[in-house]
């Protein structure tokens, strides 16, 4: 059987801005309340057009989990490694924090978790995953902008959206190949 | 340095004698051995985990919820994925509601005051303690006024809010207040006015969708906020009208900054063109509806051109959106909304929105405004005793009393004779009208009211001009606040019951209504931390010693406390709560099992229900049994009939603004701000003003302004935007607390209740929000 | 009594939690070696005197029922030296409706929330009650014997319960009895977690926030006591037990 | 027993000409400093003592490791000239210069020691899990094999038997090498950033190790002027004059490359390069980059250099110490420009605060307490050697 290839595909267009993804993943994932430690977010885009013809859109976003992973090549002790499904995670007990990951990572998506005395990101929820149930934020979401799921499976709801939507993907131009899709 | 520590620890030596001689008796330990194997903590932290369904509590949805519990402690909430209402979604409040048991400011024990009220002087009370002095102030006040209704009992919607009437039931006062006129009294009135009832609307389904002022992407309301996102028919068209551009605006497929309080020109101009040309539905109007000739007539004279110069929308843009809405109807909505109290004579204006729904045929179809359906489940059967010494509700005589608090500008000759002469306009009796009720109050008319009794609401807060309620709580003679938060009310109380929170708490059946209905009841997640109880045990509480009292019972007949006794309190009370609930759900085999397992029962596996009112022979809820375009009983009333145009109240000078009010997700009104996990997405708000103006008074983006109303002034930054009318001005509620106890939004931001007049709506007895004038400056 | 103490620091090592994957427990303690072997006795004598001493501050951090009044006032002349000695005064009770005001304004509810919270928990992470290292409190009083009484709606974490925990296990190891099947080592092992994972990292600011929002001098003056005792642990159980442990660092490993 | 006590008193004299006890004071009242902010980041934690956020996650310490290790690595390269490759003028000052080289190492360490949330972790998993295609692994290293080669050329330059001068050429050879190695891998650290486009490509490993030479020259001369009272005898001249030169050239390839890096990231405005060398400009590092960088790192000593026409060791000496004073603020602005630029920007809810749209950033006083740490060592331990050690050495 071929190997899993996990991605998360957002539709933002149905972004309500409401911020119940950033709450689950910090109970989920005892993500410390604090200015800097977070592992997702949701951006306010900038408010486009002049009153009384506006247009605004909210981008929510997370770790990449890069395919070519500029965190994970500059990490000297491999704490930083990638799963066999691409999923990028940090073995904290390896980690020394010499946060060249951070400064390696175009996305701004790692930060210093002194609960785990190690640098820490978005995991996919890996832990979830393993039990069959979605990661925090996919599964809270009130309208569904993120779809987790298995590249590979061409029926999988990632797979699906992928080949019936057009797509972007942020900071193309950094090369990384990212496994966050934002489908327009 | 050594010597120091040489003298601090002579104890160990010198005085060795004295103190080991302080031998402590066992009555005095906390502590107790603990029998082998009492606890089984062995493999920590990832030891036993338990999924439990329940539903939320931190706001009005009751979304379904699932607690993730590891050894004993709520690690996580997560959605119910299964439950048709919420449709598996949890909001950032429903997920920070995991925070809620553990704060360490939730109330613990029953406090009763012993300084000067607000003074802040208390002492922990037993509940057997507690229950007798509340069932002997009880007793007092009856004595002294010989008058039950000098206790008046005011509460918010809850799971458990219905055994908090039994204990007002059981004392028998008719002064109760709920939050319906803070809240959306004037939506359920227009549109009952029309259809009898207040519905709801099938997002999922409509093809052309209409909002005034509803900010569905933020005002979370479930399952709609879903719905219009993420199950929106392909193609939908989404029209929102709203003087800010909110979320919803900008999720819409049109955003029109309509002048606040003009919504009704703009539909009464869309059913001008839908009838002039023949768009609405011929067929639906004359089965369902009376009064279409009245309204044909009435709405002659609101052309879109006359429109446009009231709600500055082009009169082309009016007619077309008209054109459309009919064009898609019946699968056309005209959003109900919720919240509604914003202007004086909302009610009007909700019930122009449900005349175009009426017209067009909108109405009890896929992807229309559907009626509520609901899952009955089986009452109790009690008859609460009738006593003799019950008066009739204080703010019956509203029209005395509320003069002062209509603008003069709205009074005549908008509505006729002025209020109708009924205890509470059109209200449910017991919700009450908070501003009217305290009106009455203050003015002893015509009765004192004496005794206070609040559960789970915080007037202080909430409604309106906090003078006022402040001078209110000082009148009484006795107030017992049930909350779970030392709240600014409860501040003032002179006993203070500590009340579960929603994870610790069995929480009997509700049926929820809606086109998707579904029964719902809450069991504990975890255990209680502390020594607090449920409502249910409270009520019980004090009535079991209410009837220690014998004077309480003087004014009814022996038989009538017997039956009481054995109805209320032997077959209910005194029995598990898990009884009642069965009860409630005797007529579904299987329900209380399923809401063990899944939080939620629906039957019919939560279809939606459609049509129930379109079927031959059925009676609306109107003097005529049929569909009101013209309403009959408001003609009684010397009301308008039909909702002719009434304008919105002016700023008298030229630099003021009109105040908007409104929410974010991340909040419920000003209950949630301090919890940390919510405090940290927004510390404190900002006053949004629009850029032109604030170019006009030099004021830049994030700079500390002076917002100052008739009623009071706060200090805010500004928040320098496109996304607001040059004439309005808007922050969202909850922060600027007064109370230092919120210590995290203490002073931080500015509070609406220090800033909000309060105006009324005299048909509904709701307050109205967006009726207050406000000037900035620079701070 | 006479204690094998290489035994003793054996035993004490493989009762501690020895760094559980799970970085949220807290890890090891390290001993001094000399200190350690230096000595061989446990100091009964004043064991008793500090279990005293931490049962009548324990006494002192509870609710004020008249019951625990009259205790505070009995006993209250017979640690004044201990009061002066620690908070450099000696705290006088106010009547007892004041005291019970105080209490409750400082430790229970003020208007929405509590100026110095009694729970170790809310020194710990997000400020909530049951932290993570709650539960490892508990698996440490089950496993020293103790459970917190039926009758008792608290948190095991409340300074009152810590404080009449460690003086539970300096009786069990004054007398030589811990909990049947419990050896010595597991009591001061326990004795060392408490003491130095739960009791003293609220310390500082439990005892200043209770400085700065008390009315009265009485809980100022227990604050102080308390915190200077604390801040003298290390040398109060080197003097005790004969070994110390070097700084809270060292515990969280 | 006794020539092996006599051989020792061939090292060991109190030098009182040198003055070297005010340095050791300075040194140790820094050192008890840097004690405290090393107390201090035990008992509160690296998050609570340091100014490093989120965003910009590397702070003073690396510029401060940076400053300390690259000066070490220019050292080492001076000292390989000296011994492999004929320029016996350096000869002269081997001592000075594997003691200095080895000294400043060490004060780097403390930084990134302290640095680092565990070094002690680091220790052992750069042998258990390295990872090598990281540029940290090598950096370290490299960084190590200097330390321990640098500790071997101490052990034979100071061999109470004599100097075994072959083995002292093939490690200062190799201490040249490895030098230039660990600081152009420390360039690559930041060289291999693609995210940071001020930082990537080849610029910082080769400036890097440019302006590592001049620095090493630029504190010979300086240390030279100070255990000479500004007053170096005839012996050295020659290599002070050799120092010199060398500093100008260095100074004159730093101009060169400085100038081009900021016109290229000028040039058509590469968004991030672009921004990061605004903030050197006229953004809020532009003091830093006039004043220190500049104007004390490159105009004032290559002009005093020049006016001195490399005589002048006096002048040389001062151009030496307004070089190092400039060179930490270069330091400093490389480390911190690069990060200013946001990798998200800081629309509202994105967690990101920046002004002007950069990030910010202001050294803690932890932060400084802890760069007191390396400089108060460095002063300490090296002024202490001249005080008690001969390190007059012989040109071989």
């Amino acid at each position: 059987m071929e190997k899993k290839r996990y991605a998360i595909v957002l539709d933002t267009k149905k972004c309500l801005n409401c911020k119940a993804c950033t709450v689950a993943c910090k109970f989920e994932n005892y993500v410390p309340v604090g200015d800097d430690t977070y592992r997702i977010w949701v951006t306010e885009l900038p408010l486009q057009g002049k009153f009384p013809h506006l247009h605004q859109d909210f981008q929510p976003s997370q770790c990449q989990h890069c395919e070519n992973t500029p965190c994970e090549k500059v990490c000297p002790t491999k704490a930083t490694f990638k799963t066999p499904e691409g999923v990028v995670l940090v073995d904290y007990e390896k980690c020394i924090l010499c946060k060249a990951c951070m400064t390696a990572c175009p996305y701004d998506a790692r930060f210093v978790s002194e609960h785990h005395e190690a640098v820490e990101k978005c995991t996919f929820c890996m832990h979830r995953v393993s039990e069959g149930r979605e990661p925090a934020c996919v599964e809270t979401c009130p309208v569904r902008v993120r779809e987790f799921g298995d590249l590979n499976d061409p029926n999988s709801r990632v797979s699906r959206l992928l080949s019936s939507r057009p797509y972007m993907q942020l900071k193309p131009e950094k090369n990384t190949r990212p496994r966050l899709f934002y489908v327009l | 340095m050594n010597n120091k520590i040489m003298s601090r620890r002579k104890f160990l030596g010198l005085s060795t004698g004295a103190v080991a001689g302080a031998l402590f008796g066992p009555h005095l330990n906390l502590l107790m051995a603990a029998p082998e194997g009492t606890f089984d903590y062995s493999i920590l932290p990832k030891g036993k985990r338990e999924y439990i369904a329940s539903n939320c509590d931190m706001c009005v949805n009751k979304c379904g919820i699932i607690g993730e519990v590891v050894n004993g402690k709520l690690h996580k909430i997560n959605p119910n994925p299964k439950n048709v209402k919420s449709r598996g979604m949890l909001c950032a409040k429903g997920n920070a509601g995991a925070a809620i048991p553990y704060s360490p400011d939730r109330l613990k024990t029953p406090l009763l005051r012993t300084g000067k009220r607000g003074e802040g002087k208390w002492k922990e009370i037993s509940w057997d303690e507690a229950f007798k002095y509340v069932a002997k102030n009880l007793a007092d006040l009856k004595q002294k006024y010989e008058n039950r209704s000098s206790v008046a009992f005011a509460s918010t919607e809850g799971f458990q809010e219905e055994f908090y009437y039994y204990l007002v039931n059981s004392f028998g006062s008719l002064n109760t207040v709920r939050h319906t006129t803070l809240c959306l009294s004037t939506n359920i009135q227009g549109w009952s006015s029309v259809f009898g009832s207040f519905p709801d609307a099938d997002l999922a389904n409509a093809e052309y969708v209409i909002m005034l002022g509803s900010d569905r992407a933020q005002a979370l309301i479930t399952p709609d906020s879903v719905d219009f996102q993420r199950y929106k028919p392909k193609g939908q068209k989404l029209i929102v009208l709203d003087p800010r551009f909110t979320e919803t605006g900008a999720k819409a497929d049109r955003w029109y900054p309509i002048k606040p309080r003009t919504d009704q020109g703009f539909v009464l101009a869309m059913l001008h063109v839908i009838i002039s040309e023949n768009l609405y539905d011929r067929e639906f109007v004359e089965t369902y509806t009376h009064g279409f000739d009245e309204l044909k007539e009435m709405v002659k004279e609101y052309t879109p051109e006359w429109a446009e110069k009231k709600c500055e929308i082009p009169a082309d843009d009016i007619r077309q959106i008209a054109r459309e809405f009919a064009d898609h109807a019946p699968r056309s909505v005209i959003y109900p909304g919720r919240r509604s109290s914003f202007y004086s004579h909302e009610v009007y204006v909700r019930q122009t929105f449900a005349i175009l729904a009426a017209v067009c045929g909108c109405w009890d179809t896929k992807g229309a405004v559907v009626p509520k359906a609901s899952i009955p489940l089986t009452t109790h059967e009690i008859m609460f005793p009738f006593f003799g010494q019950t008066m009739d509700r204080v703010d019956k005589d509203a029209v005395n009393l509320v003069k002062d608090v209509v603008p003069s500008a709205v009074q005549c000759p908008m509505i006729g004779t002025g209020l109708p002469n009924d205890s509470c306009a059109f209200l449910s009796e017991k919700d009450g009208s908070w501003v009217t009720f305290r009106e009455a109050v203050l003015k002893d008319d015509p009765y004192p009211v004496r005794g206070f009794f609040c559960f789970k609401q915080n007037p202080v807060q909430a409604v309106p001009n906090v003078q006022k309620t402040m001078k209110m709580l000082e009148k009484m003679d006795f107030i017992c606040v049930i909350e779970q938060q030392m709240s600014d009310t409860a501040w003032y109380a002179d006993i203070v019951l500590p009340h579960s929170t929603y994870l610790e708490s069995w929480d009997p059946a509700h049926s929820l209504g809606g086109i998707w209905p579904i029964v719902e009841m809450r069991q504990p997640v975890i255990k209680p931390l502390f020594d607090t109880k449920t409502m249910f045990e409270i009520s019980g509480g004090i009535i079991h010693e209410m009837l220690k009292i014998p004077s309480l019972w003087d004014d009814i007949e022996p038989s009538d406390l017997e039956d009481f006794k054995k109805n209320v309190v032997e077959d209910i009370l005194d029995k598990p709560i898990q009884d009642y609930i069965k009860h409630q759900l005797s007529k579904y085999p299987g329900a209380y099992e399923q809401l063990l397992k899944e939080g939620f029962y629906t039957v019919d596996g939560g279809k939606p229900v459609y049509g129930t009112t379109r079927k031959p022979g059925f009676l609306f809820k109107s003097k005529t049994g049929k569909i009101e375009l013209f309403n009959e009983r408001y003609k009684e009333f010397g009301l308008f009939p039909l909702p002719k145009y009434c304008e919105p109240l002016k700023p008298q000078d030229p630099g003021e603004y009109r105040f908007l009010v409104g929410r974010n997700a991340w909040n419920t009104h000003t209950s949630t701000q301090n919890n940390p996990y919510l405090w940290e997405i927004q510390k404190e708000n900002s006053v949004w003003l629009n850029t032109g103006e604030a170019k006009k008074l030099g004021i830049a983006d994030g700079e500390y302004v002076r917002i100052k109303s008739k009623i009071g002034e706060q200090r805010i930054k500004a928040y320098v935007t496109e996304k607001i009318r040059p004439d309005c001005v808007f922050y969202v509620n909850g922060y600027g607390m007064k109370s230092p106890g919120m210590s995290r939004v203490y002073k931080s931001g500015a509070s609406e209740a220090e800033i909000i007049d309060d105006v009324l709506d005299t048909i509904s007895g709701g307050v109205c929000m967006h009726e207050t004038f406000v000037t900035i400056n620079k701070a | 009594m006479e204690m094998n103490f290489e035994s003793l620091k054996k035993e004490i090592l493989s009762q501690l939690p020895i760094k559980n994957t799970d970085s949220s427990i807290p890890g090891f303690y390290a001993m001094d070696d000399a200190t350690a072997l230096g000595k061989n006795r446990v100091d009964a004598a004043s064991a008793l005197v500090f279990k005293n001493i931490l049962f009548y501050l324990g006494l002192i951090f509870r609710y004020p029922t008249e019951q625990i009044y009259s205790e505070i006032e009995t006993r209250l002349d017979t640690f004044t030296d201990f009061f002066v000695d620690y908070g450099g005064a000696a705290p006088q009770l106010p009547p007892i409706e004041e005291l019970q005001s105080e209490y409750i304004r400082l430790f229970v509810n003020n208007q929405g929330f509590v100026p110095a919270m009694p729970y170790a928990s809310c020194y710990q992470s997000e400020g909530l009650l049951m932290s993570d290292q709650f539960y490892r409190l508990r698996q440490i009083m089950v496993k020293s014997g103790f459970m917190v009484n039926e009758t008792v709606k608290e948190l095991e974490d409340h300074i009152a319960i810590l404080l009449e925990f460690c003086a539970g296990l300096l009786n069990q190891l004054a007398s030589g009895q811990a909990s049947s099947g419990k050896s010595s080592g597991a009591c001061v092992a326990a004795l060392m977690e408490v003491s130095y994972l739960y009791i003293e990292p609220m310390m500082d600011a439990f005892c200043d926030r209770i400085h700065a929002y008390a009315y009265d001098d009485f809980y100022k003056i227990a604050g102080k006591t308390l915190k200077s005792l604390m801040q003298d642990a290390d040398t109060i159980y080197d003097q005790l037990l004969g070994f110390r442990i070097h700084s809270i660092n060292e515990l969280q490993g | 027993m006794s020539t092996r006590i006599d051989n020792l008193r061939s090292l060991i004299r109190v030098n009182r000409d040198v003055p070297a006890i005010p340095f050791i004071a300075a040194g140790f009242v820094l050192l008890v400093l840097g004690l405290i902010g090393v107390a201090r980041v035990i008992f509160e934690g690296h998050e609570a003592v340091y100014g490093v956020t989120r965003q910009v996650p590397w702070g003073l310490l690396i510029a401060t490791y940076a400053y300390f290790v690259i000066t070490s690595t220019g050292l080492a390269f001076i000292g390989g000239l000296g011994h492999a490759f004929g320029f016996h003028q350096f000869a002269g000052l081997s001592k000075r210069i594997v003691l200095l080289a080895f000294i400043v190492l060490l004060a780097g360490f403390t930084q990134i020691g302290m640095e680092l949330g565990h070094p002690f972790r680091l220790m052992y998993l750069l042998i258990l899990s390295p990872h090598f295609s990281a540029p940290i692994v090598w950096m370290g290293i490299f960084y190590g094999i200097e330390l321990a080669i640098l500790g071997l050329e101490l052990l034979v330059i100071f061999n109470p038997a004599g100097t075994n001068h072959k083995l002292a050429a093939i490690l200062g050879f190799l201490a040249l090498v490895v030098g230039v190695l660990a600081t152009s891998n420390l360039g690559f650290v930041f060289g291999s950033l693609t995210a940071r486009p001020f930082f990537h490509g080849i610029y910082f490993p080769t400036f890097l190790v440019v302006s590592g030479i001049a620095g090493g020259a630029a504190l010979l001369l300086l240390v030279y002027n100070i255990v000479y009272k500004f007053n170096v005898p005839e012996q050295f001249k020659e290599a002070m004059n050799s120092l010199g030169k060398l500093m100008g050239l260095c100074i004159s390839i730093m101009i060169f490359l400085s100038f081009w890096k900021v016109l290229s990231s000028l040039y058509t405005e590469p968004q991030e390069a672009y921004d990061a060398v605004i903030t050197l400009l006229r953004g809020p590092l532009y003091a830093n980059f006039w004043i220190g960088e500049v104007l004390m790192a490159l105009v004032l000593p290559l002009a005093l250099l020049i006016v001195s026409k490399a005589r002048e060791i006096k002048t040389m000496g001062l151009a030496g110490l307004t070089f190092l004073i400039g060179m930490f603020f270069t330091r400093y602005d490389f480390i911190v420009a690069g990060q200013l630029p946001p990798m998200r920007a800081g629309n509202e809810g994105s967690g990101v605060e920046t002004i002007n749209g950069l990030m910010h950033y202001t050294p803690s006083s932890g932060e400084w307490m802890i760069f007191f740490l390396g400089l108060g060592l460095f002063l300490f331990l090296y002024f202490l050697s001249e005080r008690f050690l001969i390190l007059d050495a012989d040109a071989h």
